[in-house]
């Protein structure tokens, strides 16, 4: 272990939680999911992958911007999630937690397998100039599209806040997330605020997975690793506490980078897991969950 | 209960009876030459693997275009068999396994990376069956054990290790001979960034300002790179697999640190890397060992028929696969028999000069590939170093 | 569906004839096989036995226990490090060694239980997964145990037949286990806490200790697994022995066979390594096939290929006896 | 009653003790004491804090404040398997069997542990308890698959295997006919041989009567009354209590007149309905008529299928035959929301409000079967006109809201869907006579607005004085039916409720 110096620890520290934001992205549509329908979505990551390799064939076919791709990728993915959700887990809801886990899970294993015949097993990333420029603030160079990502996490998250409170469907889906039975009771139609859902999960993954691109780079295989990190976001936000979420994510992302500051990058998910088994373990519901 | 124990008891025999005659039944007795190998098709290492898969499986359609292999008298066609081991060492020893017991292969072809090609080796090892393999650096599969019937023809860490070092020399490259070395801490990433480099880098008089591993799956060396630039290293020396190197050298650019010299071993040789990064791979030096313009028969070939036949850029990992292949097949033809020991000891006995350059193989069961260094210019590789065989000049600027 | 027959002792001892019978047929079966099977078939075999076992040490926990735990790779990982560590290090000999590995991993299980068993339902099985990968990080980073270049082990790996009857006797006894901790204390509250928690801690059991033994056991079977695996390799390294792959497999054979059944685990690994076999010729798409598999059998046959099946058996014997009465 | 041991000191008091939710106190700064010998009695409407009573004195519910001394020992902090293995046994209201378990293990766990019996003997002995609780027969059954009479037979049989000093009975006596609630009384009284104190929670008067030798009389989780049965029984305060008399009965006579024309065609039209929760048969072949601008009553006694005949109507439960036709068109089959778009709306039980969504957001939502946004404003307005205090706290969350907003809230909901015919589920549970006046009143305006209702009530003056018509349900059957003033004076009625209770009254 090294004392890094006060500059490494700034730097650590604004890094950190700027990454963070792009950590919220990637786990808020599995907070959303996961608050609503009461499902572990095992193939978010794989979700998030594709919504990456799908900003890759516009940037390589069409040379789109990735950003400006999530104009057309969002709504595509937001389909692609619905019927996902309708034929394969509707059938499912109400047969306990297992039954609708373990069909994503195999869900997850069959889109690796068919990435890879779609796409070979080779790396990609998405470049674009502010895929690896730097941003200096202060004599702090921190990359450019953490700054983006911590940004689209802001705003996503207040967007999601605001839908969900604002407007009659956000308001269904609270209703439905709380009490399906009485919901369903007052007119609401459950199962399509279900779908609904599940769609915007898997819209919010494909944003997370064209920043991953641009920021990192991704293998058919990418996903579970984000998928972890997701679980661990969401869990210590509390279930389905959107700004938890989000405060979970920041967290998340200041104590790797800080905790790398000292042990090392090779330590640093291992500082995330073990930093979130132990704030499970002495608050079951994570820091911003109450009690169901 | 107990009456269900009663039930899948029969049951349970039912299926191993079934189990057992319906794979006992499943032997071929065709008159064929029955090789195999287990490579990673899905996983991580999917990518390696597609280029492994293509090597093999042209060498077998060569040797089968002659008609065959001279055995017994009798020409035989050879039937090579892949399992994929999703990237998992447990599934390369079971699949290993399936093709000595099932298959009854009569030779084996490597995995590709220390630690899926060594649990396959061992199998094979253990079971006397010929296995000839690239993709293991000489080191890491020497440190195993003392091997039998594995062969490896592949590159010598020293000379990756070193060969930066003799460029910059051969340049007379003009540096603060500062250097930071960040390394996986996969098999061959301890070894050479782990020992050799820092090593070499006394040796050749550079100071090691800087050092650090991390692990396979990392995807974020924000602050190993803030240290590097820190200590104002000049040359980098960083030894990972693609993924990681792309993501590196984004991060790198992204943290604004620009050193004279970027070596990235392993991840930086693939056409992929520079794919994802475009321009910014430019000046981005890796070791290699093969290149199609290298002055051995079939090299140029080899590239073309690749690229004509996959439509996609070659990389090096087609010729060493496709040289174990030849290796392999040019001893059974020699041994003349499908005998396990006479196969082994042809293939002890190779003297040749392949697409890779000469095999031949040492005490330790390994053949030494030579390397050269290759820099990105332009979006394809040139050859820096050694200087003879250069096809471009050295560049001391990234990106 | 056992208790069905409790309730007709007639039935009960034809039962037990039959099963004596079952029993015995197999276990000669099984002993002989050597004799006339290939080794093909034998290594085939000890593939299922292992799977069996972990399935069976897994089925405790999560069929009979209802904790779905999603760490086992970490218990494999440390089973295969003790062992491998003990016999290069120590010179102890493959079969105590291979116990010891066991014994660490239920060690190690015990450990962290006070911090798990906090969690209930989904934050439990999300923590058993971070726990896993967290160990597996450790292990590649640490390089007290060969960091990822992994170990070698001296001892002489043991032969095909070797590995057969190990696996074998692992299988044997993992079932032996299971079906006995069924007949005693542990299993009923095991179930009785699956079945709902708050209501047994109101009959005077202890809900912590319960689960402390379940996890504990499989743990240990896990381990002893692991060790198995590491002699058979002769090289182990974090990314095989911690492999998430080894979790993959075990769910799916455990829900493909039947959950909360004895027998389901071992129907279900044979079923799934005999398709894994015959698949293993398409490479392209086994993974996806099993995938999709597993979907199937989830929305049709919700209690496993074999447990839908005792469950038809059970219902319709349930029936007649409930006209008797 | 003599017959027994004299009671000595107390096996079990508490001091202070309480539990509040939120706002709502359950129990209320109770001081109670159990006396070794004797069997006490609590009775008290629904929501008087009977049933968290229960729990606190388990374990399974933790006290807000106060103490629990059982032998003279505090046991307040100790979890629930500590006070089992003490020998403090229960029944759950609702029965919480291990489903997947055979009826005979669910027995074994409490003799292996707080007995500590050796295996077979466990095995021996819970056969033995099975026997005596008639269980035996289903020895082998899985306990999920039981009929729920039989769950609650298990509940007291894996009390018993506790072999608990003190046992603490949750309505174990609801739903059950004459003869098996006879059965049950003896087998009660049987138990004080080996059980030191039983404490019984009932609304089966005649099992209190017939079994207690005291009597606690709980109302918002404060002790009432308390005495020997007979005398507490005949107080006044229990029967208006239970039968809710002296509330207002101004506008029963006048609707029975007016009632007289009946209107031909139903409004809501329910065929020998039946509906069964698994093997459990909840409704038999009930049928029933709702006319236009109509309030019917749906009365009976806890388990008699009230809640689930409204469950039924509103499609939240799929029947398992008969047919429902409201204006004319076959509803059974169709789920909730579009039932709700007919024009059917159901005021659930318990009110299940949102407790994330503000007051106005909780009605919009209902608001969403409007067909213009002015239509749905014009409802809210109506809403708020009628329960004024929800316009002024319509911005809070409904868990903020007080026991009777949140009724309120309820009630607005359903009326937001605009509807026909409303379903009202025990509105008036655990709320204060004052409160529940108000509630009536307001239902008997909606009905002037001509919004047809059908109201189940447990307290039977209130909703016959509301009604029209009434059906009577016991067990699942429909037992009466009629005119208000015929069922009031019907002898059957209060042999439902309280017994022989009546002639006090």
């Amino acid at each position: 272990m090294a004392i890094p110096t006060g500059h490494a620890l700034a730097t650590a520290l604004v890094t950190g939680l700027l990454l963070g934001g792009l950590f919220t992205v990637t786990a808020l549509g599995l907070s959303l999911i996961f608050g609503v329908l009461r499902l572990i979505n095992l193939v978010h990551g794989e979700l998030i992958v594709l919504g990456a390799y799908l900003s890759y064939i516009l940037l390589t076919h069409a040379s789109i911007d990735p950003l400006l791709g999530l104009l057309v990728i969002v709504p595509v993915m937001f389909l692609i999630g619905l019927p996902l959700q309708r034929i394969l887990l509707t059938p499912l809801m109400g047969k306990g937690a297992e039954a609708p886990l373990l069909t994503t899970f195999g869900l997850s294993i069959i889109a690796q397998n068919l990435f890879i015949l779609g796409f070979s097993g080779d790396t990609q990333a998405l470049h674009a100039s502010y895929a690896n420029a730097s941003l200096s603030v202060a004599g702090i160079d921190v990359p450019q599209i953490y700054a983006i990502s911590f940004g689209f996490a802001l705003v996503l998250t207040a967007a999601t806040h605001l839908f969900l409170k604002r407007t009659a469907v956000g308001c269904e889906i609270r209703a439905s997330a709380e009490d399906a039975g009485a919901a369903e009771m007052l007119g609401v139609n459950v199962s399509r605020v279900y779908s609904l859902t599940y769609g915007l999960g898997a819209a919010f993954a494909a944003i997370g997975g064209v920043l991953v691109g641009l920021a990192f780079s991704f293998t058919p295989t990418t996903g579970p690793g984000y998928l972890l990190t997701g679980f661990a976001v969401v869990v210590l936000g509390g279930l389905g506490s959107l700004w938890g979420t989000l405060l979970a994510g920041l967290l998340l992302g200041v104590v790797e980078s800080v905790g790398a500051a000292f042990w090392g990058d090779g330590y640093r998910d291992f500082i995330g897991l073990a930093a979130f088994l132990i704030i499970l373990a002495i608050r079951p519901r994570g820091l911003f969950g109450r009690a169901e | 209960m107990r009456k269900s124990h009663a039930i899948v008891a029969s049951v349970f025999l039912l299926a191993l009876a079934l189990v057992a005659g319906g794979w006992t039944s499943a032997r071929s007795e065709t008159k064929e030459i029955e090789i195999g190998a287990s490579i990673p098709l899905s996983g991580p290492l999917a990518g390696f693997g597609s280029f492994v898969k293509w090597g093999y499986q042209a060498a077998v359609k060569d040797a089968n275009a002659k008609g065959g292999i001279m055995v017994g008298g009798t020409k035989m066609k050879v039937k090579l068999t892949l399992l994929d081991d999703k990237t998992d060492p447990n599934t390369v020893a079971s699949n290993t396994d399936r093709l000595i017991t099932k298959d009854k292969v009569s030779a084996l072809l490597g995995s590709c990376t220390p630690s899926l090609v060594n649990a396959g080796a061992v199998v094979a090892d253990r079971a006397r069956i010929p296995l000839v393999t690239g993709c293991d650096p000489l080191e890491a599969f020497k440190s195993v054990k003392k091997w039998e019937y594995a062969w490896d023809i592949f590159f010598w860490e020293p000379d990756l290790a070193s060969a930066p070092f003799k460029t910059l020399k051969a340049w007379g490259a003009a540096t603060n001979k500062k250097v930071a070395i960040m390394h996986d801490n996969g098999p061959d990433g301890m070894v050479v960034g782990g020992k050799l480099w820092p090593a070499f880098a006394k040796q050749y008089g550079y100071t090691v300002v800087y050092k650090a591993s991390f692990p396979v799956q990392a995807t974020q060396f924000g602050s190993m790179i803030q240290n590097a630039k820190a200590k104002g290293a000049e040359i980098v020396l960083v030894d990972a697999v693609t993924p990681q190197a792309v993501a590196f050298v984004k991060q790198m650019f992204a943290a604004n640190f620009h050193p004279k010299v970027l070596v990235i071993e392993k991840g930086a040789e693939p056409v992929q890397f520079a794919q994802a990064l475009g321009k910014q791979a430019d000046g981005i030096i890796v070791g290699g060992y093969w290149d199609a313009s290298f002055p051995f028969p079939g090299a140029a070939q080899l590239r073309t028929r690749y690229e004509k036949e996959t439509g996609q850029t070659y990389s090096q990992h087609i010729a060493d696969s496709y040289a174990a292949a030849q290796v392999l097949l040019d001893a059974i033809a020699k041994a003349g028999s499908l005998d396990a020991a006479k196969i082994n000891d042809a293939i002890s006995k190779t003297n040749k000069t392949y697409v890779v350059g000469p095999v031949k193989f040492d005490a330790n069961h390994t053949s030494r590939l030579p390397i050269v260094e290759l820099q990105w210019q332009g979006g394809e590789t040139k050859i820096v170093w050694p200087r003879k065989q250069a096809t471009g000049k050295l560049l001391l600027k990234i990106g | 569906m056992h208790e069905v027959f409790a309730a007709t002792p007639a039935r009960l001892r034809a039962a037990r004839l039959v099963s004596a019978a079952g029993l015995v047929a197999l276990a000669i079966a099984l002993a002989t096989m050597p004799a006339f099977a290939s080794d093909y078939t034998l290594l085939v075999c000890f593939k299922i036995f292992k799977y069996a076992a972990l399935a069976q040490a897994w089925n405790l926990l999560a069929g009979y226990g209802g904790l779905v735990s999603l760490g086992s790779a970490a218990f494999i990982g440390i089973g295969a490090y003790t062992t491998a560590k003990l016999t290069i290090a120590t010179g102890v000999p493959l079969i105590p060694a291979m116990a010891l590995g066991g014994v660490t991993a239920a060690i190690f299980a015990a450990l962290v239980s006070p911090a798990l068993f906090r969690l209930r339902g989904l934050y439990f099985v999300i923590a058993t997964l971070a726990l896993a990968s967290a160990a597996q990080i450790w292990m590649v980073n640490w390089n007290g145990l060969g960091g990822a270049s992994g170990l070698y082990l001296t001892v002489s790996a043991p032969t095909t037949r070797g590995v057969y009857y190990m696996s074998l006797v692992i299988m044997a006894a993992a079932t032996v286990l299971v079906a006995g901790v069924l007949r005693t204390r542990l299993g009923i509250s095991l179930r009785a806490v699956r079945d709902n928690e708050d209501a047994a801690q109101e009959m005077g059991l202890w809900p912590f200790r319960t689960k402390l033994w379940a996890f504990g056991l499989s743990a240990a079977v896990m381990g002893v697994v692991g060790g198995l695996q590491a002699a058979r390799l002769s090289v182990i390294e974090p990314y095989g022995s911690f492999s998430l792959q080894w979790t993959i497999d075990i769910v799916n054979i455990a829900i493909i066979g039947g959950l909360g059944t004895v027998s389901g685990p071992l129907v279900g690994a044979v079923f799934v390594v005999w398709l894994g076999e015959r698949l293993a010729d398409y490479p392209e798409l086994h993974v996806a096939i099993t995938g999709a598999l597993l979907i199937l059998v989830i929305r049709f046959a919700p209690y496993g290929l074999w447990g839908s099946l005792l469950r038809l058996k059970g219902e319709t014997i349930w029936s007649r006896l409930r006209r008797r009465s | 009653m003599s017959a027994y041991p004299e009671p000595t000191g107390p096996l079990l008091e508490t001091a202070g003790l309480s539990k509040h939710y939120g706002g709502v106190r359950a129990v209320d700064e109770l001081d109670l004491e159990i006396r070794t010998g004797e069997t006490l009695g609590v009775i008290g409407p629904n929501g008087a804090g009977k049933s968290t009573l229960i729990g606190l004195l388990s374990g399974a519910i933790r006290p807000s404040a106060g103490v629990i001394r059982f032998e003279g020992e505090d046991v307040t902090g100790l979890p629930s398997h500590r006070r089992a293995r003490l020998g403090i046994g229960r029944t759950h209201q609702i029965p919480q069997p291990f489903g997947r378990m055979s009826v005979l293990d669910n027995l074994m766990l409490g003799r292996l542990y707080s007995a500590g019996s050796g295996y077979r003997e466990a095995r021996r002995e819970s056969l033995g308890i099975l026997e005596r609780t008639g269980l035996a027969p289903f020895a082998g059954t899985l306990a999920g698959e039981l009929t729920l009479l039989r769950l609650k037979r298990l509940e007291l049989a894996r009390a018993l295997a506790l072999r608990p000093r003190l046992l603490l009975l949750d309505e174990i006596g609801a739903g059950l006919v004459e003869s098996e609630l006879a059965e049950l009384i003896d087998l009660i009284k049987g138990l004080r041989s080996e059980v030191d104190s039983i404490l019984v929670v009932e609304h089966v008067i005649d099992l209190i009567r017939e079994c207690s030798d005291r009597v606690v009389v709980l109302d918002w989780g404060k002790m009432l009354i308390d005495g020997e049965p007979e005398e507490v029984l005949a107080d006044a305060k229990v029967t208006a209590v239970y039968l809710g008399t002296g509330t207002t009965q101004a506008l029963a006579p006048a609707r029975a007149a007016e009632a007289a024309s009946e209107p031909a065609k139903p409004l809501l039209a329910a065929r020998g309905v039946t509906a069964a929760y698994g093997s459990f048969r909840a409704l038999h072949d009930v049928s029933l008529h709702v006319y236009p601008g109509e309030i019917v009553t749906l009365l009976g006694a806890n388990g008699a299928g009230k809640t689930t005949t409204a469950r039924v109507l509103s499609g939240m439960l799929a029947p398992t035959g008969g047919e429902i036709v409201f204006k004319g068109r076959r509803i059974d089959g169709l789920r909730p929301h579009s039932i709700v778009r007919l024009g059917v709306a159901h005021c659930m039980e318990g009110r299940r409000i949102f407790s994330d969504l503000t007051a106005e957001e909780n009605l919009t939502l209902a608001g969403r079967t409007a067909r213009s946004a002015a239509e749905r404003d014009a409802r809210l307005t109506a809403v708020y006109d009628l329960f004024p205090v929800l316009k002024k706290r319509r911005g809070s969350p409904g868990a903020n809201l007080s026991g009777g907003q949140q009724q309120m809230l309820a009630l607005g909901r359903a009326l937001m869907a605009g509807p026909e015919l409303v379903i009202f589920d025990e509105i008036s549970l655990g709320l204060a006579p004052v409160v529940v006046d108000s509630l009536y009143e307001a239902l008997a305006e909606l009905n002037a607005h001509g919004v047809a209702m059908l109201v189940i009530e447990q307290n039977v003056e209130r909703g016959l004085a509301l009604a029209d018509r009434a059906y009577v349900l016991e067990k699942g059957v429909v037992a009466l039916s009629g005119r208000p003033d015929e069922i009031r004076g019907d002898p059957r009625l209060r042999a439902l409720y309280v017994g022989e209770a009546k002639g006090e009254s």
